[in-house]
């Protein structure tokens, strides 16, 4: 593994991603006034029903040392692939209850297309390549491991 | 040849543990898969891959002592 | 014009949409435990220079109700073509200074592919088909026209 | 006839009002395009579309009497 000079940002948040994050990252971003367009995109833990049980929450963790690896990886891909102003991910680790945020993808461009494109990247390339478990907590207490389509 | 080896998500249920030192012959990611089977038989139900370093390299390569190597079961991010 | 049953939702707010709107949209969407996915489009106002003027604000004008019929047309064709749980689309009237947000498109979907083809369709709609007019205020009080393209 | 016609944008740079009522022959989209440009000749220079009742309609069809026009420039939403 080549050591990468530029420092790696930190993606992962402990539990939900609160919509005053979101609203507070959008927020810093009216100073960059060469930005036309910003696509946010945010998972949010669903509650399904398995053999007639509900999930409750998702319990997630991570190799983290890769899992930032890889996030910068893409990061970088985005920047070569795409004209974009800045772009942030998030993802949280440890519990994350039905109808709560566990991923925050945002990219910004001049032009929209650039922003949609990348942000669209980005959350294909997260869901592939990053090494993050989750755990579907039901509420008896039994549990099944989540797996990415 | 000495390894660390990390497990993850799922694995950790097979393996009861999240962590340990292996010491085994020089090994490929082939070899150590087989080694895995072989002391929790129960992970051949379980889709896993393996990763040196942070990497995923072919699985016919030597793996140098002393690396990190993680059992990764599927991805769920997002 | 065939006269619809449902009522239209208001688009339009006067001035800048705010991140703190946005985040009480993603906040009222966490009892909606079938999302699984949101995809959020903003426009945000660009400090352009044009023929050595910097844009400082645009003043937003629109047909209002025409704008108000695409607008409900538009929702319509999203709702058949993809499968959303809910849409929201807001946009700016009156003065909206460089680095303010003036559109807020807000797709959700129980997965991701939906709910960002549903958001870039939203939004290419709207720019080809919505009657909203831009002037784009320099310093020394000109102005220009803004087109979309 | 009588029409009801808004201006928009720019259009009211040419107009120098957003509303006006026009009594004229009963007209086409087309008729109304020529009557405006004869009475705004610096619309001539400018881009529009002439919507009927809030819908864009075949510029050979008849406009009733007290129909909604608009004269609109380029869209610049978003």
């Amino acid at each position: 593994m080549i050591k990468k000079d530029k420092p790696k940002k930190k993606v992962f948040v402990e539990g939900p991603i609160l919509p005053e994050k979101i609203a507070n990252s959008i927020a810093h971003h009216q100073v960059k006034t060469n930005i036309g367009a910003h696509d946010i995109f945010l998972g949010q833990v669903r509650a399904d029903e398995i053999d007639g049980k509900i999930v409750q929450a998702i319990d997630y963790s991570a190799y983290e040392d890769m899992a930032e690896e890889k996030f910068h990886e893409i990061r970088e891909a985005a920047f070569d692939k795409f004209e974009l102003t800045c772009l942030h991910i998030y993802h949280s680790k440890g519990i994350v209850k039905s109808g709560e945020i566990c991923l925050f993808v945002f990219t910004s461009s001049k032009h929209r297309n650039m922003a949609m494109d990348a942000c669209r990247f980005l959350v294909e390339e997260i869901k592939a390549k990053v090494p993050i478990f989750g755990k579907e907590l039901f509420e008896d207490d039994s549990h099944q491991w989540k797996v990415n389509k | 040849m000495t390894y660390s080896i990390y497990y993850f998500g799922k694995i950790t249920e097979h393996t009861n543990c999240n962590y340990e030192r292996l010491n085994c012959e020089l090994s490929t990611v082939k070899g150590m898969k087989e080694a895995l089977l072989k002391k929790y038989p129960t992970l051949r139900n379980e889709t896993f891959k393996i990763a040196v370093n942070k990497n995923f390299i072919d699985e016919e390569i030597l793996i140098a002592n002393d690396s990190e190597i993680a059992v990764l079961p599927p991805f769920a991010g997002g």
